[in-house]
């Protein structure tokens, strides 16, 4: 229906103005021809401060918008409208109802409304004289309108001020509307109405803006001013869906990545209408995207998701909004490594509140789900282990072929019936980990020497299809013992420096001694100095399933207590990222970074 | 629990100025208050307020409550049961501004301090004068003069360590908490202490990057315009977020553009010219989900902006880009800001341009005058419109 | 007797994070307390005991301590700064609140 | 790293009270509790950065601890006993009850 080319207007009102006294021209925009507009204003006056009174001071013209009073604002009326109004600027608000028909009295909450702020100025009005050009030409409000593409012509507004033309006859006061050529508005000299003279097309541009220029000429006098003359110009869903480079068919392959989640391709669907992203719900419901199947396994196991972000189009030089939608294909479920099936899979998009038969377009998925195979590359694993190595000492990793690029599939992996004396070695698997990692279990079997090689069964297992595959390891020992230091602790992390570091073996450690990790770099580094079991896998900034059995392996990586001295954590507060000189640890307590070179003071108390 | 001990009844439109929890406990007690107050709360529930008004009941309920201290109740920012005073302020307001004024007025008590008293104690608490402290880095100062104070140091630590924990990445950094602690250092720490750090004047980057770190620029930019959110859309939100963690930030916000909006008739640009009311008002926004804070890093530069943007809100660009407009060009809250660095409560020489009449905005160039009748040649489609979309990010 | 140190009590400082010596790198300051003195005042039958039994033997190759020791009770809250790289840090137990002969 | 020291914990004796040292003479026996060990796994922040402002000298000629030391942090209830000239006499504070490094 009929709308209001602004939401808001203002404009100031003065004490002693007199009745009839023509204060705003609200004008309104037709959404149809042959509409015609009737203004209309509701009883109640609302004053600052959430409190209303009845309207006894201003009236509007149904037929042209002319707001103007129509009581004399006397200091009474001045004082009555102003109570309980604590800021300095006294302000009404008045809301006034437009309609294509006559009004009856209680048509108050009609849809469109636009409201009028205005200000009682705690003065009579100013003499013309005083006025300056920019006073005499335009109020503080800013010349901004916003209008509806695809509606019928019409004038929008009135610049000249009507309380100013009516107080101020002997000012002489013109406009001009500075816009470059074509633009679709016509100013009119007599009425000084702007309108707009063809339907507009927001696909085609979206914002015009222009200078309104004044002249005031008094006398001899003459003095320009001008200001923007700005105009949105409002969307509606005149377009339908397109593809944006004609492609509307995809691959989607299946193969090791397999997991719930998964995107597998993705198509676009352009729209040169925007797309608000608030609230969002309601834009993803008005774009629809629909797998079309009456298979039920495809619909448990496909879905799509819907993003889409603004875009912007330059139909002729000038940058409109759009939309880019984004429709991909994602596994529903997880998919067995056993599966495998080829079929295509329709998705169709459907721009729900596109008027026109073209609202949708057909999207294709060529869907491929290829099996995968469960089997280790090669035929043996053999890894050498020092007799002198500590329990939680990592071997190495096992893992079946392509094991990294799998997701989705959950692999478990088992050591089966070793030679029955010699059981020296487990395998364990982190939550997110795609191998088994191999570690000392028992470090006391490495010491005998009837233990020389030891062989067992890797099993692989899947755990949805519980296919497997089995490989055999060998672990062959080696090296002569070290003679066991007296006291050592059983934590490299607690050594300070390189002596006391690799004086002891301890938990995780590959050939019976700490190693001392020499840092470098000043302040608070990544490279600091400390002494591990191991240097490739500690510290390495993850706390990694075999160091996790015991916080006595690896605190750098996995402790979650108190780190005193410059440091920094690790991700989710675990573990010394970075730390200042020297960082140690006395296990399941404190951890401390600090430098080394601070000689301990013998007399502590004394000094 | 019930109010505690009934108060002495004060007579009914006697108004000494309190807050909107008293103003409850003060109506509650008061048999005839106490029933229009639950009346109107029916009427404004959900309905348009033209229609409530219209209707007798109403009506009188809202003459006898226009007498009573709820009504002009308000708040005062980090006070006690502040959310409880809000959710009543807005019980009334709401309805009878029928809320969707783009600015409403500030459910807080007015400010009356004045910048000079931060100064004042500023260089009492600090033992420095703020204004003649270390020449080289005053948000250096300021973080010194906060780390000698107790209750300032302790806050300070509250919201760093919160908000600048380092997270798994499946774990969302805990945002409620940390605009929670934000809240708690801006409501609870003097100005004295907060304003130093927030609004201190720099001379090199290496300050401003400090400036901007103060609320550990908390980069959240969100894909929503949260624009729309904060523009107290927050009627469409679910009922219950909309009352309880809405009426702090929509109150926040109110506050903001009572105190913060350009005021083109007053020298320093701000309503009554109190620069203090403005700062304390934009301070009051961190910890709320419109969360201003510096865009870079560039000495000179004070511009401040909300992480948010406008993209994606379609018919309410314009709407939105005045939102931001009152952060990122907002002649008030500048001259505020560049006031309290240079340590004076006076009009800072107001830069940069106070939109004189013949002042044209940048974007626009010089456009011949429009012929009074030119008839426009209409655009064919352009098939650009295709290939445009793809080279699109 | 002549006084050589004072009882136990509160020092305050105000220093750079830097001289704090954990190895951040800032120009920000705090307020270091802590804990100086003596306690001589404050020994208890417990010392006297543990002192003499270990002179007598009865307690050897053990590391105990027989005199009390002017240590902080309590700690101020954390302190938090920003490093030079614009990073921010949190310490705590940094400074004292409260000594005493414990 | 070797092991030098157990760490702070309570340790027991049962001894004359004539062997405490305390001047009393009589034949009753108490048990004697203490502290012993190294504190090594307790050191704050306030430890490292007072440690490194003595060595720094920005603090000097003061009596000040930079370790935490294996104190009592609890004593057991007072003791009584009758002396060999029949004298009743109570000690308290001899045995601790509690331990930890401060």
């Amino acid at each position: 229906g009929l709308y209001f080319p602004r939401k808001e207007y203002s404009e100031n009102v003065y004490i002693d103005q007199a009745a009839g006294t023509p204060l705003l021209h609200i004008r309104a925009l037709r959404d149809s021809h042959g509409e015609v507009a009737h203004f209309h204003l509701c009883q109640n006056l609302v004053i600052s401060r959430a409190r209303s009174h009845e309207n006894h001071w201003f009236q509007i013209r149904e037929k042209n918008g002319l707001l103007y009073l129509s009581k004399n604002l006397d200091r009474e009326d001045f004082n009555m409208l102003s109570v309980g109004n604590w800021m300095s600027l006294s302000k009404v608000m008045l809301y006034v109802f437009l309609s294509s028909h006559p009004f009856q009295e209680k048509e108050c909450d009609s849809a469109t409304r636009a409201t009028v702020y205005l200000s009682l100025i705690n003065a009579t009005a100013p003499a013309c004289s005083s006025l300056t050009a920019r006073q005499l030409c335009f109020t503080e409000m800013d010349l901004s309108f916003h209008i509806k593409e695809n509606k019928p012509p019409g004038t929008f507004h009135q610049l000249q001020l009507p309380s100013i033309h009516h107080l101020c006859q002997n000012v002489s006061v013109s406009y001009k509307l500075l816009a470059a050529e074509g633009l679709p508005f016509q100013y009119n000299e007599n009425t000084t109405g702007v309108s707009v003279t063809r339907r507009l097309d927001r696909e085609e541009r979206e914002r015009y803006e222009l200078i309104a220029k004044c002249t005031v000429r008094e006398g001899f006098r003459e003095m320009q001013v001008e200001v923007p003359f700005l105009v949105n110009v409002l969307d509606e869903d005149d377009s339908p869906p397109f593809l944006p480079n004609g492609t509307n068919t995809a691959d989607a392959i299946v193969e090791y990545n397999r997991k719930e989640g998964t995107v597998l391709a993705t198509l676009t669907v352009c729209d040169a209408d925007t797309t608000p992203i608030y609230p969002l719900e309601s834009s993803r419901k008005k774009y629809t995207g629909t797998i079309i199947t009456n298979d039920p396994w495809i619909n448990e196991t496909f879905r799509v998701e819907h993003i889409f972000h603004e875009v912007h189009f330059s139909p002729n030089g000038s940058q409109v909004r759009g939309t880019l939608h984004e429709y991909k294909l994602v596994l529903n479920k997880s998919i067995s490594v056993t599966e495998h099936r080829y079929f295509q899979l329709d998705v169709l998009v459907n721009d729900t509140e596109f008027p026109g038969p073209e609202r949708s377009v057909m999207l294709h998925f060529n869907v491929s789900i290829l099996p995968v195979s469960i089997q280790f590359p090669n035929v043996t694993y053999q890894f050498t282990v020092n007799r002198n190595a500590g329990r939680f000492a990592q071997i190495g990793k096992i893992c079946i072929e392509n094991c990294m690029k799998f997701y989705g599939v959950n692999i478990t992996y088992k050591l089966l019936s070793p030679n029955v004396s010699c059981y020296a070695v487990g395998i364990l698997q982190g939550r997110e980990d795609k191998y088994g990692s191999l570690y000392v279990n028992d470090s006391s079997v490495l010491h005998r020497p009837e233990c020389k090689e030891i062989q067992y069964t890797v099993q692989a297992t899947d755990r949805q299809s519980r296919k497997h595959a089995k490989t055999l390891l060998t672990i062959v020992l080696e090296g002569s013992l070290l003679k066991n230091k007296e006291g050592c602790l059983d934590s490299c992390a607690v050594s300070k420096n390189r002596a006391e570091c690799e004086e002891c073996g301890g938990l995780g450690v590959l050939t019976g001694r700490c190693q001392w990790r020499q840092g470098s770099g000043k302040g608070i580094t990544t490279n600091y100095s400390t002494c591990t079991p191991s240097i490739k896998t500690c510290p390495d900034g993850t706390c990694d399933v075999v160091e996790s059995k015991d916080l006595a392996v690896c605190p750098q990586d996995c402790t979650s207590g108190n780190i005193i001295g410059g440091h920094g954590k690790g991700i989710g507060n675990l573990g010394i990222k970075s730390g200042h000189g020297i960082c140690y640890c006395y296990p399941r307590r404190n951890c401390y970074c600090e430098k080394g070179d601070i000689k301990e003071q013998l007399c502590d108390d004394v000094c | 629990a019930g109010p505690s001990a009934a108060p002495p009844a004060e007579p009914l439109g006697w108004r000494a100025p309190v807050d909107c929890v008293r103003a409850n406990e003060l109506c509650a007690a008061e048999a005839a208050c106490s029933a229009r107050y639950r009346t109107l709360r029916q009427c404004l529930a959900g309905r348009d307020r033209n229609t409530m008004l219209a209707n007798k009941e109403c009506q009188a309920a809202l003459e006898v409550l226009q007498g009573s201290p709820l009504y002009e109740c308000r708040c005062k920012r980090g006070m006690k049961k502040e959310l409880q005073c809000l959710q009543i302020y807005w019980s009334i307001h709401l309805g009878l501004a029928e809320g969707e004024e783009f600015y409403e007025a500030s459910p807080y008590e007015p400010v009356v301090s004045r910048l000079s008293d931060i100064f004042r104690l500023a260089s009492i608490f600090s033992g420095t004068d703020p204004a003649g402290a270390s020449k080289s880095n005053q948000c250096l100062d300021a973080a010194k003069a906060c780390n000698l104070n107790d209750n300032c140091k302790r806050l300070r630590s509250g919201y760093i360590s919160t908000c600048s924990r380092e997270l798994p990445a499946a774990e969302r950094c805990s945002r409620r908490k940390c605009h929670k602690a934000l809240r708690q250092f801006f409501d609870r720490v003097p100005g004295e202490y907060t304003y130093r750090l927030l609004f201190c004047s720099c001379r090199d980057a290496a300050c401003a990057e400090r400036r901007r770190q103060t609320i550990i620029s908390f980069r959240s930019p969100l894909a929503l315009p949260f624009i729309l959110l904060s523009l107290g859309f927050y009627l469409f939100l679910s009922p219950s977020l909309a009352r309880s963690r809405a009426a702090g930030a929509r109150s926040r916000l109110a506050d903001f553009h009572a105190n913060c909006r350009a005021a083109p008739q007053a020298p320093g640009g701000c309503p009554g010219d109190n620069f203090q009311a403005c700062l304390g008002s934009y301070a009051g926004l961190i910890g709320f989900d419109v969360t201003p804070n510096y865009v870079d890093a560039s000495p000179g530069g004070t511009v401040v902006s909300p992480w948010c943007s406008c993209k994606g809100s379609g018919n309410r660009e314009e709407e939105c880009e005045t939102f931001l407009r009152d952060f990122t060009a907002n002649p008030c809250l500048r001259n505020a800001i560049q006031a309290f660095g240079n340590g004076t409560d006076g009009v800072p020489a107001v830069k940069g341009p106070s939109a004189p009449a013949t002042a044209l905005p940048p974007k626009l160039e010089r456009s011949p005058a429009l012929p009074d009748a030119a008839n426009d040649s209409n655009a064919t489609y352009d098939t650009s419109l295709i290939t445009t979309c793809t080279s699109v990010q | 007797a002549r006084a050589r140190h004072k009882p136990c009590a509160l020092q305050q400082l105000e220093v750079s994070v830097s001289e704090l010596g954990l190895g951040y790198e800032s120009d920000e300051t705090v307020l270091f307390r802590y804990c100086s003195g003596t306690c001589d005042g404050a020994l208890r039958s417990y010392d006297l005991s543990l002192r003499s039994m270990r002179s007598s033997r009865r307690i050897r190759k053990e590391k105990v301590r027989a005199r009390p020791c002017c240590r902080p009770l309590a700690y101020d809250d954390d302190v938090s700064f920003l490093d030079t790289y614009n990073r921010y840090y949190t310490v705590n137990e940094l400074s004292a609140k409260e000594c005493g002969c414990v």
